[in-house]
């Protein structure tokens, strides 16, 4: 898959975009597993949902596991998993060291190993990465709110999911790393000014609660930043809430949900938000297990899906209301 | 109560007597002093009305709690069951005019409770363990509903909640009356009507209270169907906030709303606890959450302090047992 | 003072208690001889529990000295107490349900020094102690499975385990009926005879002249005198108790009662409890007794009519309408009332307060059809009650735990007693009640009799049960073995009955 | 036990009574056979010995479990402890030779379920809430001690363990071993031990206990400390079985323990319960998951199912008290 490919279908779109990939062997009956770490985000559903498609479209069977937010218990889905006999692995690992172990074992049985969405340790026995890029979607992210604001300066409130979150800590990484080199470049000084990181949860009602405090507490807030769309959508409500529609800017380092391409649509408040897709991820996903199944074997280590960021010029192409996510 | 409280002010060592019984509430106002001391912007009006709005969602099921816990029980299904009803509040709105979903939902959760109800009250079943499996089915069921995604409100109806939810009478967050009629509610149930007699006396002895002709069974079935539906109150109001139902809601709630019916003085083994104690609770937990942000404290030092006040308020409550 | 010249084997001098505000013992003192068995009697809530558990090392005196073979002590705890071999039969059950006999039994050696149980020996000796205190129970069963009679039992022999040199028996024989009492009192003796000193508190006054050698009277908490059994009758020790004579202690029953049974069970028998075939009827304004063995089956009969227990076959029948009860709620909508003997687990709400327990019965009069209740109403319902039943106690919203035990009875007794029944049950109703108050229950019962109400009454005490009733059931193995008109009330006729026997000068009507 | 078997077989409808007594086993016997007929892989040798692995950390915290239970109390802080001590043993591990990092964890987790009994035992809190706010405190400084990030074992005793862990001894994983050790010992000391009767009697009625002379307070500070000292070897398991400790580990183990702990029949109101049972309700609760696992249940019908089996598991326990 190249790149250029990987960036035409980046639409979380509900109809079936999934394809048949070209197969020189019969893929019926063989076996793809996915694990996903949790499926406690609408993130992950729509991930496990495209690889779903993807699987039956091209007449495989699909296994999923669940780690349910657990370290141990993502573990013993994989291993039970291998134990199924599943003929790819794709994982999506909590944690980028703790499941090497299970990618070795999976080695072990034979079965190849696709890591997705998230990192694991080099160590590991795995064949390729696909995840879309959070460090440089983070950066474009901050780098368009440091153009936006030049020398005004920013009071930044940061809503992050949960702590040790490695892909939450990745695209933070970005947007700070954004915005800082922006600031060098164009100002030639940084002018960092974070007033307070609060933690959402992932979740609506996290993020409403963090910034209802934040906002009393600093009532000078005039930028939000956040590690996904997910941790600002309830927060919005706060910010209307106060009044402050208008002084706040919100600049997401991913995911691009449909909420989130809608706000940025209508509204001037939200700024920006950068394309992560689950749907391209999955479709990647399950079309290098094929091509690992037809006998390639010279993958790149690691397979980003292109960087993008959604603004308001480009919003209504990435936008479809009835998108899973 | 006004009448507990004068008798008591009148007797001797009364004062002393009144200050040990509602010590919940000197807690509180001990915390409210302390805050309002060590955070200017804590006693702003926008301040206090977004920390009632925060609270009055694990409130509503606290007093649920309360009630099954009076009884000597335990609810843990409540926080999926905010959950649950949240998403089917969500789909109903979208497809049922809102009385209608308002009530269907409260009706669900009324059914839903009652499952642990029955379980409880007629398989004899320990309150944990059928409340833990709930948790999980219910949990489970708001995952499958929701496809996991949250559903959005999409019809007036719905914008009529999410104003609802987010606007306030006479400077009090309506979600916030909601929450404090209820506790009036259960309140005054408990103390003046046969009702909290019942209950409370099923909690302080089964046994006796069987062989006083109480239909124990109907009574616990009650209580747990009583919490489901205010879960699905609580659901309805969570959800309203968001404008949206997910699976995602009311995580841990259910240890949140045991820890605010503890604070309140209420015996985990029944026949011990009071609605404003609860009410009390349940502000003081919202209120250390509250602070610690405004302090800026970050999160993990927060649960700290928060565990650490959770034993110190607990403690302070002992001496009311003397 | 010292050791071996020691007159008195106990000694406490100048105790006193309270609690709160409530003083309960005042400058009490109480000497007790070695080898002496030392009766301590008072009203319900005199003190005598908490001047035990002061020496036992449960409650901490505020006041006072208190010596054993004089040496000053002052026991922190009970394994204190029991170290310095002081052992004591708590009023309350005090076992623990989920351990077998054996072990309740050697519970404080357990937890003594020992590391490995070896269970072949403790169940042997318990076995052995049992059987040389005179009773069967199973070593190995669990305390749970036991009925209230095996419980006292295995109390007493727990007492018995460890070298004793006072042994506090705090109305030891409420449960037992007379065969039982009688052999506790073998025991008794042959320890006094080793040397033990026994401290015997009841409220069955011919208990103490059987067996007592001094007794000592509590009045409202102060000590009204010791005195040699031999040299005081039971006028004198009853009017130090109450401060006055007491004339009857058996009401005189002149109640009409009318000629058909008001409530009649026929051939009712039990799914798992021994109870077969019970017949029997009761009419309006009568009293009914029921005596028999421990173990005969009366409580449970009570417990199978009232619906608590499942039933397998029979009927039950209440004013000509064929009742099917199938739980206690049913019963109490029939007008059915229950007094139970176990009042600690199924009579009372200890942690609540006097009023709830005695409004949990009949909220009717006192509240709206919503349930609403009138506090007033309730309030005047409750001070007339705890007044009738003269219950020893500042106000109505004490709890009923720091009650004493006989007037925690009286608790248990109210909230049946002021409702509109038409049979009632009453099982031991003056279980750990003193004189004065037990003529207070008995008028009671005549009271309920009066209103036309079928009263059936429970009681291992025999000349509780002769002075009461009108007509006594005695059961053996289950079922009703024989009946006893008035004329032939006796403590004989009742004991032979109940074993199974008939009368000895058989008589035809 | 093999006394009391015999004793029950040899009496009249003693097979009965043994079944209904060990019906725990039974019902996981059920579920083997249930899991060999409709899952071909479920016999291999290689899944047996995966969820043996998958199920220690928690069995072995469920024994923990099981004599705070058996007391009466519950302790929710488990799940929490064995995050904080992974971390502390991830710590420790990359700094002290091994034998020191794995005795001074188990050292620290006694320590930690000390402040539980000491709150319970000498401050008489409710053990419900003196384990909550240790819960919290614990995963807060779980996060704090850890930065947020997994600690990655660097040495050769990190090494060392990671192969231990997973590793296997005769067929048998080696944490497995460690468990079924642990659950032995528990076993012996409940039933041939002083310390278990009297943590049993003191469950079935405190009161009473402390008349006949026990050390109440001794014994339930005790179990508590146990109980954390338990934590921290799942929580040395379980980072060996990863190489790294992480704050987010154990997240709401202790549900998962307590349901173990009932589904194998014993009583949340103290004084009933044994280790074997419990071991039962551990491997009941793993199967469950392993085997619609293997069946390809998605995860959120798997909620559903798990909790309908909770509930039937433990409905089939109640002959056990006729
Ligand atoms: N823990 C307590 N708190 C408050 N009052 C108490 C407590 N225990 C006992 N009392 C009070 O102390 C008084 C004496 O009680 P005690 O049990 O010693 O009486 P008693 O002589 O044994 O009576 P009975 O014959 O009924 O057993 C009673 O009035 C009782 O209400
Ligand atoms: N002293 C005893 N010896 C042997 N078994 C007994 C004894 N007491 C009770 N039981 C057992 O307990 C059951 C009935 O006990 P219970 O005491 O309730 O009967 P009861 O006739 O009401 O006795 P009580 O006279 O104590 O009220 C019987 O099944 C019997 O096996
Ligand atoms: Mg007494
Ligand atoms: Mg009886």
């Amino acid at each position: 898959v190249d790149q250029s490919k990987s960036t035409q279908a980046n639409v979380n779109s509900s109809e079936d975009t999934s394809e048949k990939v070209e197969s020189a062997m019969d893929l019926t009956g063989m076996k793809i597993g996915y694990c996903t770490p949790s499926l406690n985000a609408p993130y992950y559903q729509a991930l496990l949902q495209s690889i779903e498609a993807s699987v039956e479209k091209n007449g495989m069977i699909f296994m999923s596991a669940d780690g349910q937010d657990d370290i141990n218990k993502q573990i013993a889905a994989v291993e039970d998993l291998i134990t199924k006999g599943v003929d790819a692995l794709l994982l999506n690992p909590k944690d980028p060291d703790a499941l090497v172990g299970v990618t070795k074992m999976a080695a072990k049985a034979g079965i190849p190993v696709f890591i997705i969405d998230s990192s694991i340790n080099p160590s590991a026995d795995y064949v390729t990465t696909i995840q879309s890029n959070n460090l440089a979607n983070g950066e474009l992210a901050g780098e368009w709110l440091a153009k936006k604001f030049g020398s005004k300066k920013m009071n930044i409130a940061l809503l992050s999911g949960n702590a040790g979150n490695p892909v939450g800590k990745t695209r933070k990484q970005g947007l700070l790393q954004g915005i800082t080199e922006e600031q060098l470049r164009t100002l030639g000084y940084i002018d960092l000014n974070i007033k307070t990181q609060a933690y959402t949860d992932w979740s609506y009602a996290g993020g409403l609660k963090a910034m209802e405090d934040a906002l009393v507490a600093h009532p000078d807030i005039n930028v939000v930043i956040t590690e996904s769309d997910v941790c600002v959508l309830g927060a919005i409500k706060a910010i209307a809430q106060a009044g402050k529609t208008d002084d706040i800017l919100i600049v997401a380092g991913a995911d691009g949900q449909k909420e989130a391409i809608k706000y940025i649509m209508d509204t001037d408040f939200y700024g920006c938000t950068a394309m992560n897709s689950p749907v391209q991820i999955g479709k990647n996903a399950v079309e290098y297990a094929i091509q690992y199944f037809n006998g390639k074997r010279d993958f790149p280590k690691t397979a980003f899906t292109a960087p993008l960021l959604i603004t308001k010029e480009n919003a209504a192409k990435y936008y479809d209301p009835k998108a899973l996510f | 109560m006004a009448l507990t409280i004068k008798s008591q002010l009148s007797s001797p060592g009364g004062i002393l007597k009144f200050l040990i019984k509602y010590n919940t509430i000197f807690i509180f106002v001990l915390l409210v002093v302390f805050s309002a001391m060590i955070s200017d912007v804590f006693f702003t009006s926008i301040n206090l009305s977004n920390l009632l709005k925060q609270v009055s969602g694990i409130g509503i099921i606290s007093i649920g709690m309360l009630i099954v816990i009076l009884t000597g029980g335990i609810d843990l299904s409540v926080g999926s069951l905010v959950a649950l009803l949240a998403v089917i509040f969500a789909i109903l709105i979208n497809i049922v005019v809102l009385p209608v979903a308002i009530s269907l939902t409260i009706v669900i959760g009324f059914l839903l409770g009652s499952v642990s109800g029955y379980l409880v009250a007629y398989q004899k079943m320990a309150p944990f363990i059928a409340t833990l499996a709930l948790m999980t089915i219910a949990r489970g069921l708001g995952f499958i509903y929701s496809k996991g995604s949250p559903i959005t409100f999409k019809t007036p109806g719905g914008e009529f909640m999410a104003d609802f939810a987010n606007n306030s009478f006479l400077g009090i967050p309506n979600i916030a009356i909601i929450f404090i009629l209820i506790v009036v509610i259960a309140q005054v149930l408990l103390h003046y009507n046969v009702f909290g007699r019942l209950i409370i006396a099923i909690g302080s002895n089964e046994e006796a209270s069987r062989l006083s002709g109480i239909k124990v069974n109907k009574y616990k079935f009650l209580v747990y169907a009583i919490s489901g539906a205010l879960a699905a109150t609580a659901a309805i109001i969570v959800a309203s906030r968001t404008n949206l139902g997910s699976p995602n809601m009311g995580m841990a709630w259910e240890l949140d709303a045991i820890a605010a019916v503890v604070i309140g003085g209420a015996s985990l083994n029944g026949g011990k606890g009071s609605a404003i104690n609860t009410l009390m609770g349940v502000l003081i937990l919202g209120l250390i959450g509250n602070i610690l942000n405004l302090l800026n404290v970050p999160s993990y030092p927060q649960q700290v302090v928060k565990g650490a006040i959770i034993v110190f308020a607990v403690l302070l409550q002992r001496f009311e047992d003397k | 003072m010292n050791n071996s010249e020691s007159e008195y084997r106990l000694e406490m001098n100048g105790i006193s208690k309270s609690f709160g505000i409530v003083s309960v013992l005042q400058d009490v003192n109480l000497k007790v001889k070695h080898g002496e068995i030392h009766a301590l009697i008072g009203e319900n809530g005199a003190g005598k529990s908490t001047l035990m558990k002061i020496l036992s090392g449960v409650h901490q005196k505020d006041n006072g000295q208190v010596f054993l073979n004089g040496e000053e002590i002052a026991p922190k705890n009970t394994h204190e107490g029991q170290l310095l071999g002081i052992s004591v039969v708590y009023q309350e059950l005090s076992l623990v349900n989920d351990l077998s006999v054996a072990e309740n039994i050697y519970l404080h050696k357990l937890g003594a020094n020992k590391f490995w149980m070896n269970w072949k020996k403790i169940t042997k000796d318990a076995g052995d102690l049992i059987k040389s205190l005179g009773f069967d129970i199973n070593p190995a069963a669990r305390v749970r499975d036991l009925s209230i009679v095996q419980k006292q039992v295995v109390e007493i022999a727990k007492a018995l385990s460890e070298d004793t040199k006072i042994l506090v028996l705090d109305e030891p024989t409420t449960v037992f009926d007379p065969t039982d009492t009688q052999k506790l009192f073998d025991n008794l003796l042959r320890l006094k005879k080793e040397g033990v000193s026994i401290i015997y508190i009841s409220h069955h006054l011919e208990e103490i002249f059987k067996i007592a050698d001094t007794v000592t009277v509590l009045k409202d908490g102060v000590d009204t005198g010791s005195k040699a059994v031999s040299e005081t009758d039971t006028d004198e020790v009853i009017r130090m108790m109450i401060g006055r004579e007491l004339k009857d202690l058996y009401p005189v029953r002149n109640v009409e009662i009318s000629k058909e049974p008001i409530f009649s069970v026929e051939n009712l028998t039990a799914k798992d409890t021994l109870v077969n075939n019970v017949s029997f009827s009761v009419r309006a304004g009568e009293v009914l007794g029921i005596a028999g063995l421990g173990g005969s089956g009366r409580t449970e009969t009570a417990k199978l009519i009232f619906g608590a227990d499942k039933k397998k076959s029979g009927t039950v029948t209440l004013g000509g309408e064929e009742l099917n009860i199938t739980c206690p709620a049913k019963a109490v909508k029939h007008s059915i009332g229950f007094v139970s003997e176990d009042r600690k687990e199924e009579g009372v709400f200890l942690p609540l307060s006097i009023g709830r327990n005695i409004s949990i019965t009949n909220f009717k009069p006192i509240s709206n059809k919503f349930g609403f209740i009138f506090s007033e109403k309730e309030k005047a319902n409750v001070i007339g009650l705890i007044d009738k039943l003269s219950i020893k106690t500042p106000s109505g919203k004490v709890v009923v735990k720091n009650l004493s035990g006989g007037n925690q009875q009286k608790v248990a007794l109210a909230k049946w007693l002021s409702i509109d029944s038409k049979v009632i049950i009453i099982d031991e109703p003056t279980r750990g009640v003193d004189v004065g108050a037990k003529v207070e229950i008995y008028n009671l019962i005549n009271e309920v009799a009066k209103k036309g109400v079928g009263v059936i009454v429970i009681s291992s005490d025999m000349p509780e049960i002769m002075g009461i009733s009108d007509r006594i059931l005695v059961m053996h193995k289950g079922t009703i073995f024989g009946e006893l008109p008035k004329e032939e009330f006796s403590e004989e006729n009742i004991l032979r009955y109940s074993i199974g026997k008939s009368l000895k000068s058989l008589m035809f009507h």
